[in-house]
């Protein structure tokens, strides 16, 4: 027995879930149906696919969600996971549930995947045949993607940096590169025994004035390492920055240089697809403003060409939504995505040359660190500050690197911290922005926060 | 004025807690920011620990109710009747009545609770309240 | 007394309206407030005008719509006429408005502004003091201008040809170029008084499969007619094709020419603007549907960069909207309008020199035409079939021009009938469609104008 | 079989009639089309002159009704107890409900009413009610 099965025995021998039979789970995942495979979706469409986001606490209104969704012909379900789960408190997580299931009220903001088990959950998931998508945000995601990929999900978010920089406070960022690495590896195992496994980072992170240059350094670099273990389908993702041409431009780049890295690593027979998410920051109280702004969304998802786009809805600014607002996001949005023909190619050279640039001047500081893994100079790179994202709440972010909006709404860096880019570069950022000197630097940063409300 | 204020239970929104602190700092409060994350016990110690007037806290994500039913019990382990109890943001999962909902935290223990309301209309109350008091 | 003074007296003596006051009329536009004048706020707004359709028979329910409208902050107001007036049959909108004005349930589909006449309708325009645009469709729009004018509307669309090729069916066409004249003469006279009044075309013509070029044609075409006449504001405008690229390139091309040849034919001191139109063609019976296409023509016009939107409702396939209906698209579309910045910039070398090509062959053929006046040569031009718009109901249209999509949705021209267009233009277009030979061309036709639903 | 069609009153929706003719024509029937912007009397006159079996009326602008209330006492001037009277597109003006407006048009002497009914589902109506007829 190697390492790897001893350490799966551990997992999943943990007291919360019933007892796991690895044969049967690969006998399962050997003969499932093309149809739950993403991997096989993106293959043979060429339409853009949408996916909702959504998870109820119980079994029965995650069914009747799906139903909704199937109604609209949804391309991709979801399965959001609760967030004691995500913390991986399964205790706190079966009690909510429970509390859930008797008050009819939901205490949870997500399917409490372990408590609920992969025997039950994978008779909804093969009832419903279509590829779902487990969306989670946990740093330490054994236990939850071998109950995932044992239930038919055969999608994984996440990583060990987009799932611990926005996600968590203090869980130990060394220990999440190696759950993670535990999670590439079983995913590219049983890619084998099928079509691929798809693995998805997540490029929204903490949603708020992200820099495109940082996104893209962290989607290619967990894309680097998901692909260094073996995985065969993986997608890139970032979300609605603002403006437009941010959009265009950050989506053009990222196109070249995922492409570019995976073949430079040797990776040429990966797939890498691209995934867009509508605008995942503050939404505004008014529901029909919502709407627009989705709509808005959509057809930015077009323009740019993304392979999958992610939906919100118009109850954003107020909860979890219901099944019907969700349908409808759904409904609306494929309903833009057939309408809009004759897309224009786009691009605009000298943001496209600054982004490479520095996503390329961080990347090469990266793999510059004397550290001997992959994983372990993208360790050392965060808690130097070389990657630093803003707003997030995890005690090793560095925190030096502040973002504004300039007057075409794109984010721009204000103050570099550690990052490693150049002169040319940072002064590039700098140039394209207009402080109001009649106000607080905060006051402006606020308004670029809220620029949807 | 001594404020502790944090995200309340396995919560990670932390963009209103930054901008909380911000505010309460402009307004010319002491800021003890515990950050997302923290459970009530913590909260209560750190108020205990500073003395502080008022504990403010923030939940996002939909989950305060789980996290606060207790707070009349540990309230009752000590001395904390001139501390102001303040609770904000969305306060449960999917759309809730205002009315139903501030009622429900108050009998929990809390003094002021506001679901979705601006964090800068709640700090203006909460000033209200504190002139109100003196 | 001068012969448009003479014209004028008699065609005020309408037995449908009360006394007509001129000296009294040029009192009031001399000091009519600058807020009424599009033209004033074109020249001081950064900003997409929005300006919503819409009208209803009574005086009231105009009203009580223009206070919904405001509460949204409406940029320009508009100020639909019912069909009876647009054909100047005076007595049927009469009947209509006395039996609508009785049953509550409105008879007509607009406003019948000469039997309400100028004393009580400026009585409204000036309450609101926010500019009013004239909508209507009428070949012969002598009197409804004089009356519009007078109530304080300093916007009058239409045009001899855009008001008649799609609006009418056997109404004199060089009746309509002489009738036309008056009302630019009327214009320029004003415009001379106060602000300029602002003229502008009727781009959407029969709002199905129009070629670009031939709307092109068109605007430019009724531009020179009005700015001959000393009008000094005028906006060409074009709607929503079905294809994104062929708006950009559309709005690229028009923007270029209508200058050039303002400037070439001396009138280097009017302004041009440019309108865009919401999708013209027959809407989506689901009203969420109706709203994201609405959505998506907004971002469109911004891409494009057009001074003035023209938009429609979620109420389109049903009927005319209810006055909240209306309020919401116009909330709607300045909400995203707000939102969306960093357009980029964009052209298509190719299209837009096909298009460009096409435009100036036209109007080669029509400035060549034999005849002294500009009016004379385009009549002649359109009974040569040189200018020919796919369904139009009007006789005099030489209806050989066929249109239909190509796999982009763009609009391309299948048959050219008698369209002065070279062969290397014709060659362009005919090597972008695709016919499917297992289908008849009718039914592919018919999927074009069904590309909304 | 013979139709006579057009579009009523001040009317100048022209797309449906266009493809009105085209489906009458593939379906077999000889059409004349009176085009857009046809009074009820010139329809009669058509009906009359070419022996219709069948007149099929279009409004799409929400006027009909002021256009067709006077088809009853129109139709007793002739014989015209064998002739289809039917009448389709938008049949009022703002949101109608068709339950109401119906059997407002059948009184006025319509035999087949189509209120934002496509106009081939409305076809297909009309060879089902002409084979039962025969
Ligand atoms: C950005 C965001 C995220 C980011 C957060 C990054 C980070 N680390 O901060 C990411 C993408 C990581 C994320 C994750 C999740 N999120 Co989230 N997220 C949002 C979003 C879109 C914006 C939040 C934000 O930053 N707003 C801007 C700040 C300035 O405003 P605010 O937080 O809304 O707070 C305002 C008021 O509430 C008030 N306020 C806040 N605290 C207090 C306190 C007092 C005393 C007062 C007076 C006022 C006050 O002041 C603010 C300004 O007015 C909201 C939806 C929305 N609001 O549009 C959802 C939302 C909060 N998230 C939600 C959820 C459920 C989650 C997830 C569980 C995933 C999921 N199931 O969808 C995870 C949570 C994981 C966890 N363990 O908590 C839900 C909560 C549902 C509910 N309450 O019913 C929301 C409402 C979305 C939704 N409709 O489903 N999220
Ligand atoms: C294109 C269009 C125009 C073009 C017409 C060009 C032309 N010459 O044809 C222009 C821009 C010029 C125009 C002008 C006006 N229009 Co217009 N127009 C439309 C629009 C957007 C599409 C119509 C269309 O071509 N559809 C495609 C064809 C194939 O379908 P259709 O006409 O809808 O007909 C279908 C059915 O009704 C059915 N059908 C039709 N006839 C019959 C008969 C039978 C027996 C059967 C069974 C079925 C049937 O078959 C068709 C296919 O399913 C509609 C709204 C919509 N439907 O989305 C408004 C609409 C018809 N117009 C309307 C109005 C009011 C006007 C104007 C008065 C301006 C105004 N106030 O807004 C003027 C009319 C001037 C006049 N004198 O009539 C209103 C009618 C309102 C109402 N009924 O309450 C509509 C509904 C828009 C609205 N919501 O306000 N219009």
């Amino acid at each position: 027995m190697n390492l790897l099965a001893i350490e799966r025995d551990a997992i999943v021998g943990n007291e919360f879930i019933e007892n796991f039979d690895f044969a049967e789970v690969e006998e399962f995942i050997k003969n499932a149906s093309a149809n739950l495979f993403i991997s096989h979706k993106f293959k043979n469409s060429n339409e853009i696919l949408v996916q909702p986001r959504g998870g109820f606490p119980t079994y029965d209104k995650v069914f009747e969600l799906y139903e909704e969704f199937e109604k609209v012909k949804v391309d991709v379900l979801p399965l959001t996971i609760d967030s004691n789960t995500r913390l991986n408190d399964y205790e706190s997580a079966r009690k909510m549930l429970k509390l859930s299931e008797e008050s009819e009220m939901d205490m949870l903001n997500g399917y409490p995947l372990i408590n609920h088990g992969y025997r039950t959950t994978r008779r909804m998931i093969t009832h419903f045949d279509t590829p779902v998508s487990l969306r989670h945000g946990t740093p330490d995601a054994r236990l939850l993607v071998e109950v995932a990929l044992a239930s038919g999900i055969f999608e994984i978010e996440g990583g060990p940096i987009s799932y611990l920089l926005p996600y968590s406070k203090n869980f130990p960022l060394d220990k999440a590169f190696l759950y993670w690495k535990y999670v590439e590896k079983v995913c590219a195992k049983y890619s084998k025994l099928n079509l691929p496994i798809n693995r998805e980072s997540f490029g929204p992170l903490s949603a708020t004035l992200q820099p495109p240059a940082i996104v893209l350094v962290i989607q290619i670099l967990e894309m680097l390492l998901s692909l260094e273990e073996g995985v065969k389908s993986f997608s890139v993702s970032f979300s609605q920055t603002g403006s437009m041409n941010q959009d265009i431009v950050s989506s053009n780049v990222i196109k070249k240089l995922s492409r570019f890295y995976a073949d430079k690593f040797g990776h040429d027979d990966a797939t890498i697809n691209l995934v867009y998410h509508q605008w995942m920051g503050a939404f505004p109280r008014d529901k029909n403003f919502s709407e627009s702004l989705i709509n808005t969304s959509t057809v930015i998802a077009s323009i740019v060409g993304a392979d999958k786009i992610i939906t919100k809805t118009r109850d954003e600014a107020f909860g979890i939504p219901t099944k019907e607002a969700n349908a409808l996001t759904v409904a609306n949005t494929k309903y833009t995505l057939k309408i809009l023909k004759g897309i224009p190619k786009i691009s605009d050279e000298e943001e496209e040359e600054n982004l490479t640039n520095e996503v390329n001047e961080i990347l090469e500081a990266v793999f510059n660190d004397k550290a001997d893994t992959l994983w372990r100079k993208i360790f050392n790179s965060i808690k130097k500050g070389y990657i630093d994202i803003p707003f997030s709440p995890h005690i090793i972010n560095n925190n030096e690197v502040i973002t504004i909006r300039d007057k075409n709404f794109n984010i721009r860096i204000l103050e570099k911290g550690k990052l490693p880019i150049s002169k040319k570069s940072f002064d590039y950022e700098k140039s394209k922005i207009k402080l109001d000197k009649d106000r607080t630097v905060v006051d402006q940063i606020i308004d670029g926060i809220g620029i949807m409300l | 004025m001594k404020v502790v204020t944090g995200v309340v239970g396995n919560d990670v929104h932390v963009v209103a807690n930054r901008l909380i602190e911000i505010s309460l700092k402009e307004r010319g409060f002491e800021v003890f920011n515990l950050g997302v994350n923290t459970y009530l016990e913590e909260f209560i110690d750190a108020v205990v620990e500073t003395r502080a007037d008022v504990l403010l806290i923030s939940s996002l994500n939909g989950e305060a109710e789980g996290w606060c039913r207790d707070l009349q019990s540990l309230k009752s382990n000590y001395d904390l009747k001139d501390v102001i109890f303040m609770i904000g943001g969305n306060l449960g999962v999917g759309e809730m009545n205002p009315a139903e909902i501030v009622p429900k935290f108050k009998d929990y223990g809390f003094d002021l609770v506001f679901h979705q309301v601006d964090l800068n209309e709640g700090l203006d109350v909460l000033e209200e309240y504190l002139g109100a008091r003196r």
